[in-house]
């Protein structure tokens, strides 16, 4: 028994290399995936502490958008132009509709609402888009799909280049939100936002205005985010429950932190691998990737109650 | 003038510590009772006892359960279906262990054991607050739901991993199983959520009820002026857990009659939390506001097309209700974020100044 | 020194009526104007409307679920009531808020840029005014690198003025300036006010609870009681007037009274009610 | 008032509760002060780099109404909150009753008799007036969770018993028009108002009181005033007051320690107090 | 009005994939018969739908709503199907569930209102070893059984654990959770490890493709993948194309486009714009599995009605029609089905028919048959199926048994 735990896994680890690598790079892809989704989860929650759970059904909608307007024979770059406007309009609304009267409540009310919004996209869209499978149109947006096999040490490693231009993608992603959030004077605005609904307001910062700008951005996210899972896993509804792994990741790295989503991303994504393939398959029956990921978090988050790189919570009287 | 004869005081309090100081509330509550327990068990069909009745007081009892932790002592917890989860699972157990228990007792003693695990799962909260403790809380809903699925024990390893409800009796009576009929069934979920419902009504408004609120408003504050908070958010986990894992155990034994683990995943815990929420977060009245519209009205919209005679595929129907359903939280939260309950406050308010306007 | 009189007045309250969740009437019509370029104190007790006055102005109330009901606040003449605050900050209408309200994770300074949100007239004007107000309050400069979160009460109610002076106000609604304040701060605040008044020309409404300082300070005077104007006029004469004396300054014919010596609770005579 | 520098020769008693020093004093209104209650030893707090407070010591009599006045952030509030343990000192011992405190979570010490308000109000928003007087008694109140849920027996009594206590609190602040109000719609004066109502409530020996007059006019000011004064001399409840309105710290303080910016400047009876030089330079700027 | 024949469908959620072709055919083929010759016996199908979205709880739902006038219930998914299973001994309505459910329900004793013709999982399970011992003998072979961590994926466990060890194969059971459907690389990086010689997969829905484009992507070999009949959907393989070549998946029912049936159904359904289906689904496997299935419960009308010897059947006449189903080659030609399903019939010990199967391979761009009719070992797995439905029976005693009932 001792042995599976201690010593099984990790020489196994090392007889196959190319397998613990295989391994690893998969965690990392599912991570950087896990990581784009927390990624606008961070945003809106910087700007208004709003906890989005729309986000996951904001990615399936911006794919699906994006999948069913190709089906309608509108040229590939159009349609990605054409769906970036759509989650314009979505951001505006949903500002219009439900953050504005909400100024001010609870997070937890507003934590709520944006369930609502994820109920209503979810009926709208099957409405729109059916609710069959979809092949995501990489090849039409100049995706690579096939894949690069490596033999190291003889061994086998497949890295999927669609795989590899997402890795590529969201790093420019979070290099470019980094820069925006801290170092331009809207950026500014959308933390203090964060911090003091009634302040902001009384200094003039416009909710309206920051709230789309945000919505706005997180809806670009999406796109990009259900552009890559679409090429992994084809697009559907089914995605969504996918969203629910950003949680943990936004907890293990803070939820104001953008690198933390980042790492946490990654860290997850890689752990949560290795545990199931090393532990969690032999000894427990598999599937411990429903939960290893939060138990994890949760484990962080005794040591550090803010995460990883989250905004140290401010205790005074 | 500091000093009073003692003696006034004590009747005044009592009769304002009586749970209805405002005489209509007391009609209006003996009107309620007196449909719950004659007029509804006279005239009801079967479907309306299976599709409304009894999962509306389940659910009502559920969303308590929920409202005592997160409305009351403000700790945020999205894994309620998965103790609700572990009170089904421990109650099947001992009815399958000990065939002999009444299975009355059995259900009440469930929540025991979702208790236990409930605490378990509570402790972070001493740390994590916010929206990080609802991370310990969803640890809880993924990995108890997981253990559902892989623990064979547990649904005593029959080959489709579901529980099913074995043919319980009282007195002769089946008051679980395929063989119970719904009237029954409804008179003892009936019977326990009232039980229970008195019961939260007394804590909350005791001195427990306060160290909670205090908590929740303020959990510094109450630490400096003699709140033990570990001691506040635990026994809040530990009643809150009970309650749920009673729900539990009644949506599985008293409606369900069979059970596979991803019953208890994530969207019954955000539907319990809808109906706590939409009903009135700190209220106990607001679960069953909040179940009738969360749980009432998908059925009714389900029949409305047909009653219209409106011709639109079952398909389209269901899409339209997610949507409304979705709509109408928003609505709900925009009109009154403090829930229905709150609505039927400022109601009477306006009813008491009635007719001035302010 | 001018009075409302003579100059033109920027702001204008016409009996304003306020409720909160619909049912709790609070300003039951409330009306007053700030001259141009003048100091105008809003005086009253506990609860008497002033915060609430303020908001209502600056269209705050709405995140409150307070609402106006009646009357009309017109600025340059304008109404204005259903402006969003932003819009209202533009025209140079900014409020300081009652009760320390930074932004706890930015830092001091990044607290009073964010005062310079809706300025456009480029960085180095914004520079110059954040140097301004560190000469105003040397504390701030000392502290602006630490996150206002873990700044003292006065640390707080200082960038919280210091952040409005940063928009370039023409008008400035100050709620409890002196708040928590050391008395020889609230001397300074005061100086402050009076030499932006005199300096940029910017009027100010503020509501005080320190009447004495308040008085001293204003041109102009409104008293607030639970809910009504019950009085106004130049400060001078308000500093004279015998009620007022006695129940804001809290001076009898004699002299200042010691706290010790008030053995009895007066029960105070209210001027209508 | 020499008493301030030798205060440590009776602390060393290790007996619990034990009072040793009778000699106490008699302040100028004529009234006996008692022995050294709390005696705080070479505080020194930092936050990192921030030092808060610097190597201080003082001490507070049984009785006394002790001020601690300064500038702000020079550590008052700091110093408040060591003594009801929400910061522990990274220097400095802290001596209550005769006997060292060892460290304790805040709730212990609240329920050693220590009450406090806080200077941003800190009440309980979302329940009413009553209620928030109400958590004042929890320490009072033992009842199991058993006989709460049947709301019979024990907690049924409690309740009613710590319901007096409380109403007399009420109508001696005067706030009974307000009971059933929740506190969060009530202004600004009125809150601090029922803030005290809680301390008191604890029946404290040990009141800790951090700006209550703050944003309060002359009127209200002496309201409170008054209330304060009445706990002391009713009950002769300890008062340790932090406030800015020197008027009424020189007419209700016994003794006053001066603090600037972590550091202590002055300590001792007002009058001597208001004619030290560094207190006028540091703090009251025009002398009062 | 006519006889009520409701249908528990699912066109939502996560499964609406795979459930909309099926639902459409169902309710095509009605639709044709009530078009063609005024229902069954001359009085009219009420065929409606109420959409359970393969959600349990919405499935009693409709099955408390509709069981007042209906004759039959199809509860479509086997976690419906196990909840309504007790119920409908005290309701007395038969259940119909073609190719799924719960594998024991063929013992028609025990279950006397249970029927899930034509095929078993256990049958589907047994079926598939057969084919893949054909292809050389499993002793010492590695089989993966990838399944949905769900009812639906555990069922054949315990047939395929009894032939692992009289087989000689090892038996290696890998779940999917429904949240790893679309996600499977943790499972597909065993199959890797494990290096199984065949892979079984018991998929469903959206996990399908997941599991065939993984397996593209380790390059495991397609033709050692064989799926479940509900995992042979012609919409999931499109998704991966080419890269599915050889893939095989087996199945009790098959689309013939010059089925008379066929000819029918467009005639008085489709042109007569009545059904919601497309010309490329009707093309699919499943699509024809749909119509296939309403011909079984119109079959079991059929009989009832001889027997009644009236039309309007009640809901225990329906149960005798199902129990005594014989659907000869001849009556199939009659029917129209001509090689759609194999021919069958049922007695009342014996609910399911156990019809035999085909393994069907995807060429690329549809389902082509890829063996002769292979026929499960009926007697390995009635005597499993006897031991499991009396244990059911046991642990939900007291359960009305029918004793004059011989084999
Ligand atoms: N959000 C609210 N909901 C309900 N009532 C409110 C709300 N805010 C203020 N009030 C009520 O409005 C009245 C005036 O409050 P306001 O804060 O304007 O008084 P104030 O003059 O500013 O008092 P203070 O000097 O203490 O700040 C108070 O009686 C208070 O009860
Ligand atoms: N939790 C903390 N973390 C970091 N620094 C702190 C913390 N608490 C207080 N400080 C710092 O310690 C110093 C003293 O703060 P404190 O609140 O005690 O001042 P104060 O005397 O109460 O001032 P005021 O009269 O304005 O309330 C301030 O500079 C403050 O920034
Ligand atoms: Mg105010
Ligand atoms: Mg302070």
């Amino acid at each position: 028994m001792l042995n599976d735990i201690f010593i099984k896994p990790f020489v196994d680890m090392f007889t196959a290399p190319d397998f613990l690598l295989q391994v690893l790079w998969e965690g990392l892809v599912s991570g950087i995936l896990y990581a784009l989704i927390a990624l606008g989860f961070v945003l809106i929650y910087r700007s208004s502490r709003i906890f989005n759970f729309a986000q996951g059904i904001m990615v399936v909608f911006a794919a699906l958008t994006l999948v069913g307007l190709h089906a309608m024979g509108v040229p590939a770059w159009i349609c990605v132009i054409l769906t970036l406007g759509v989650m314009f309009v979505l951001a505006v609304s949903i500002e219009r509709v439900v953050l504005r009267p909400l100024v001010g409540q609870p997070d937890i009310i507003l934590f709520m609402a944006t369930i609502g919004i994820t109920l209503f996209l979810i009926g709208l869209g099957e409405i729109i888009f059916g609710g069959e499978n979809k092949v995501m149109i990489t090849d039409e947006l100049g995706i690579p799909t096939d894949s690069l096999v490596l033999e190291p040490w003889g061994g086998l490693l497949i890295l999927e280049q669609k795989d590899i231009t997402a890795v590529v993608v969201a790093a420019l992603l979070v290099v470019a939100l980094l820069a925006f959030l801290n170092k331009t004077r809207m950026g500014r605005a959308i933390r203090a936002l964060g911090d003091d609904h009634q302040a902001a307001l009384s200094v003039g910062i416009s909710l309206q205005q920051i709230w789309v700008l945000v919505w706005f951005i997180a809806g670009i996210i999406a796109l990009v985010t259900g552009i890559a899972w679409g090429a992994r896993a084809g697009v559907s509804f089914a995605l969504e429950v996918i969203a629910y792994k950003a949680l943990p990741v936004l907890m293990l790295g803070g939820l104001e932190s953008i690198t933390g989503a980042i790492v946490g991303g990654l860290l997850i994504g890689m752990l949560e691998k290795l545990f199931e393939i090393y532990w969690g398959q032999p000894l427990l029956g598999g599937n411990t990737e429903t939960w290893f990921a939060f138990v994890l978090a949760l484990i962080v988050l005794l040591f550090r109650p803010q995460g990883l790189f989250g905004e140290r919570i401010i205790e005074r009287v | 003038m500091l000093y009073r004869t003692a003696g006034q005081f004590k009747t005044s309090y009592q009769a304002d510590q009586a749970l209805f100081p405002v005489r209509q509330d007391a009609v209006l509550l003996a009107v309620i009772l007196a449909f719950a327990w004659v007029i509804f068990p006279l005239t009801a069909s079967e479907f309306t006892f299976q599709t409304l009745l009894i999962p509306i007081l389940i659910y009502s009892l559920a969303a308590l359960g929920l409202n005592l932790l997160t409305g009351y002592a403000g700790q945020l917890s999205l894994g309620t279906a998965a103790f609700m989860g572990v009170g089904a699972y421990a109650c099947y157990k001992m009815v399958t262990l000990m065939p002999w228990l009444n299975p009355i007792v059995a259900i009440l003693f469930s929540g025991v054991f979702s208790a236990g695990v409930g605490v378990a799962f509570g402790i972070p909260s001493l740390r994590i607050k916010g929206f990080y403790l609802a991370i310990a809380t969803l640890a809880a809903q993924f990995f108890l739901v997981w253990l559902f699925e892989k623990w064979g024990w547990l649904y005593n390893y029959n080959a489709s991993g579901a529980i099913q409800v074995p043919n319980l009796e009282i007195f002769g009576v089946y008051v679980a199983g395929p063989q119970a009929s719904s009237i029954v069934q409804y008179f003892v979920v009936l019977g326990v959520v009232t039980l229970l419902t008195v019961v939260c009504i007394n804590l909350t408004r005791g001195n427990l009820g306060r160290t909670w609120k205090a908590t929740r408003d303020m959990d510094i504050a109450a630490e400096l002026i003699g709140i033990n908070l570990m001691r506040s958010k635990l026994t809040a986990f530990a009643v809150s857990s009970y309650v749920v894992g009673v729900a539990g155990a009644l949506f599985v034994f008293m409606w369900r009659g069979a059970a596979e683990p991803n019953l208890f995943d994530i969207p019954l815990s955000f539907r319990i939390l809808f109906i706590a929420i939409i009903g009135g977060l700190g209220s106990v009245l607001g679960n069953y506001l909040g179940a009738i519209l969360i749980v009432g009205l998908p059925v009714l919209l389900n029949t409305l097309p047909e009653a219209l005679g409106i011709p639109i595929s079952s398909a389209t129907v269901e899409h339209l209700n997610i949507m409304i359903v979705g709509s109408l939280i928003v609505f709900f939260l925009i009109i009154e974020p403090h829930g229905l309950a709150r609505l039927w406050a400022l109601i009477r308010e306006k009813l008491i100044i009635w007719p001035f306007p302010h | 020194m001018l009075d409302a009189g003579r100059t033109e007045t920027l702001l204008e309250v016409n009996n304003i009526e306020v409720i909160y969740n619909h049912v709790i009437l609070v300003l039951k019509g409330v009306s007053l104007s700030v001259p141009k370029g003048g100091i105008t104190a809003l005086l009253g007790g506990n609860g008497a409307g002033k915060t609430t006055t303020l908001k209502a102005i600056s269209n705050l109330l709405h995140s409150e679920r307070g609402e106006v009901t009646k009357g009309s606040v017109m600025y340059r003449g304008e109404r204005v009531q259903d402006l969003d605050p932003a819009a209202l900050v533009k025209k140079g209408v900014i409020q300081v808020m009652e009760g320390r309200h930074c932004f706890e994770h930015l830092t001091i300074e990044e607290n009073l840029m964010t005062g310079a949100f809706t300025r456009r007239d480029g960085k180095a004007a914004v520079e110059r005014d954040l140097e301004m107000v560190y000469d105003y309050f040397p504390r701030l400069r000392e502290r602006r690198k630490s996150q206002a979160g873990y700044t003292s009460g006065g640390e707080q109610q200082m960038c919280a003025i210091g952040r409005a002076l940063m928009s370039r106000p023409e008008t400035i609604l100050l709620d409890e300036p002196s708040m928590g304040l050391a008395p020889q701060l609230v001397e300074q605040i005061f100086e402050i006010v009076k030499a932006v008044n005199e300096g940029e020309g910017t009027s100010f409404l503020l509501a005080e609870q320190n009447t004495n300082v308040a008085l001293r300070y204003a041109h102009y005077g409104y008293i607030l009681e639970n809910g009504r104007v019950v009085m106004d006029g130049p400060a001078a004469d308000l500093r004279e007037n015998p009620d007022v004396k006695e129940f804001y300054l809290g001076m009898s014919d004699d002299g200042r009274k010691s706290f010790r010596d008030v053995r009895s609770y007066r029960r105070r005579k209210r001027w209508l009610a | 008032m020499m008493h301030g520098s030798d205060q440590s020769i009776w602390g060393s008693d290790e007996r619990q509760g034990a009072v040793k020093d009778t000699e106490g004093y008699v302040t100028a209104d004529g009234r006996q002060i008692g022995g050294v209650l709390m005696e705080l030893r070479n505080i020194t707090l930092r936050f990192g780099g921030v030092v808060a407070i610097k190597d201080i010591s003082f001490d507070i009599r049984e009785g006394e109404i002790r001020a601690i006045i300064g500038p702000n952030g020079a550590g008052k509030s700091s110093m408040l909150n060591i003594i009801s343990g929400f910061y522990t000192p990274s220097e400095g011992e802290l001596w209550y009753k005769g006997a060292k405190r060892p460290p304790m979570r805040p709730y212990e010490i609240a329920r050693m008799g220590v009450a406090r308000t806080f200077q941003n109000i800190a009440l309980f928003e979302g329940m009413t007036v009553l209620d928030n007087v109400m958590t004042g008694r929890l320490t009072h109140m033992h009842a199991g969770i058993a006989s709460q849920a049947l709301w019979w027996g024990k907690a049924r009594n409690e309740e009613i018993a710590n319901r007096e206590v409380v109403e007399k609190v009420i109508d001696f602040l005067e706030i009974q028009s307000i009971r059933k109000t929740p506190v969060g719609r009530l202004p600004y004066g009125l809150k601090k108002r029922v803030e005290l109502a809680r301390a008191l409530a604890a029946e404290p020996s040990m009141l800790l009181l951090d700006e209550p007059m703050a944003g309060m006019n002359v009127e209200e000011k002496e309201d409170m005033s008054r209330f304060i004064l009445d706990v002391n001399d009713e009950f002769g409840t300890t008062i340790v007051l932090i406030e800015h309105d020197m008027g009424v710290v020189m007419d209700l303080s016994d003794r006053v320690v001066v603090m600037d910016y972590g550091k202590k400047i002055g300590d001792g009876p007002p009058d001597e107090v208001r004619r030290n030089q560094d207190v006028i330079d540091a703090y009251l700027g025009v002398s009062h | 009005e006519g006889l009520s024949t409701p249908n528990l469908a699912y066109r939502t959620g996560p499964f609406a994939a795979t459930g909309i072709p099926i639902m459409n055919g169902q309710a095509d083929y009605m639709a044709m018969l009530n078009a063609r010759d005024g229902g069954i016996g001359g009085i009219a199908i009420d065929f409606s739908e109420c959409e359970t979205g393969y959600n349990t709880e919405k499935g009693v739902e409709c099955y408390e709503k509709t069981k007042g006038s209906a004759i039959v219930t199809q509860p479509w998914s086997t976690g419906i199907t196990l909840q309504v299973l007790p119920k409908t001994n005290v309701d007395e309505i038969p259940i119909l569930a073609p190719g799924y459910g719960f594998s024991p329900m063929a013992d028609g004793a025990v279950f006397q209102w249970a029927f899930n013709t034509p095929l078993s999982y256990w049958d589907g399970a047994s079926i598939i070893l057969k084919y893949l011992s054909e292809m050389g003998d499993l002793n010492g072979k590695k089989v993966a059984f990838l399944h949905l961590d769900h009812p639906f994926g555990k069922e054949p466990l315990p047939y395929l654990e009894m032939k692992a060890e009289a087989m000689g194969f090892e038996l290696l059971p890998i779940p999917v959770g429904l949240k790893e459907m679309q996600n499977q690389s943790a499972q597909w990086l065993q199959i890797r490890r494990e290096r199984p010689d065949y892979v079984v997969l018991w998929g469903w829905g959206a996990m399908n493709a997941g599991a065939i484009t993984e397996a593209a992507k380790t390059k495991y070999p397609m033709e050692n993948i064989l799926g479940v009949w509900w995992a042979g959907h012609d919409a999931d393989l499109k998704l991966v194309g080419e890269d599915g070549k050889g893939y095989k998946s087996v199945s009790w029912s098959f689309p013939n486009p010059d089925a008379p049936v066929m000819a029918d159904v467009k005639k008085y359904v489709i042109d007569a714009g009545k059904s919601q289906t497309n010309p490329e689904e009707m093309e699919g496997v499943f699509y024809s599995r749909g119509l296939v299935i309403s011909a079984i419960l119109a079959e079991g009308i059929v009989v009832a009605q001889e027997h009644a010897g009236k039309p309007d059947i009640s809901a225990s006449d329906l149960r005798w029609g199902l129990e005594n189903l014989n659907l000869t080659e001849e009556r199939l030609e009659e029917l129209g089905l001509t090689g759609m399903v194999p021919p069958f019939s049922t007695s009342c010990s014996n609910h399911t028919g156990h019809s035999g199967g085909w393994i069907l391979e995807w060429d690329g761009a549809k389902f082509v048959k890829a063996s002769d009719l292979i026929m499960p070992d009926s007697e390995a797995i009635s005597e499993l199926e006897m031991a499991k439905a009396k244990e059911y029976a046991e642990a939900n005693a007291p359960w009305p048994v029918n004793e004059d009932c011989q084999m």
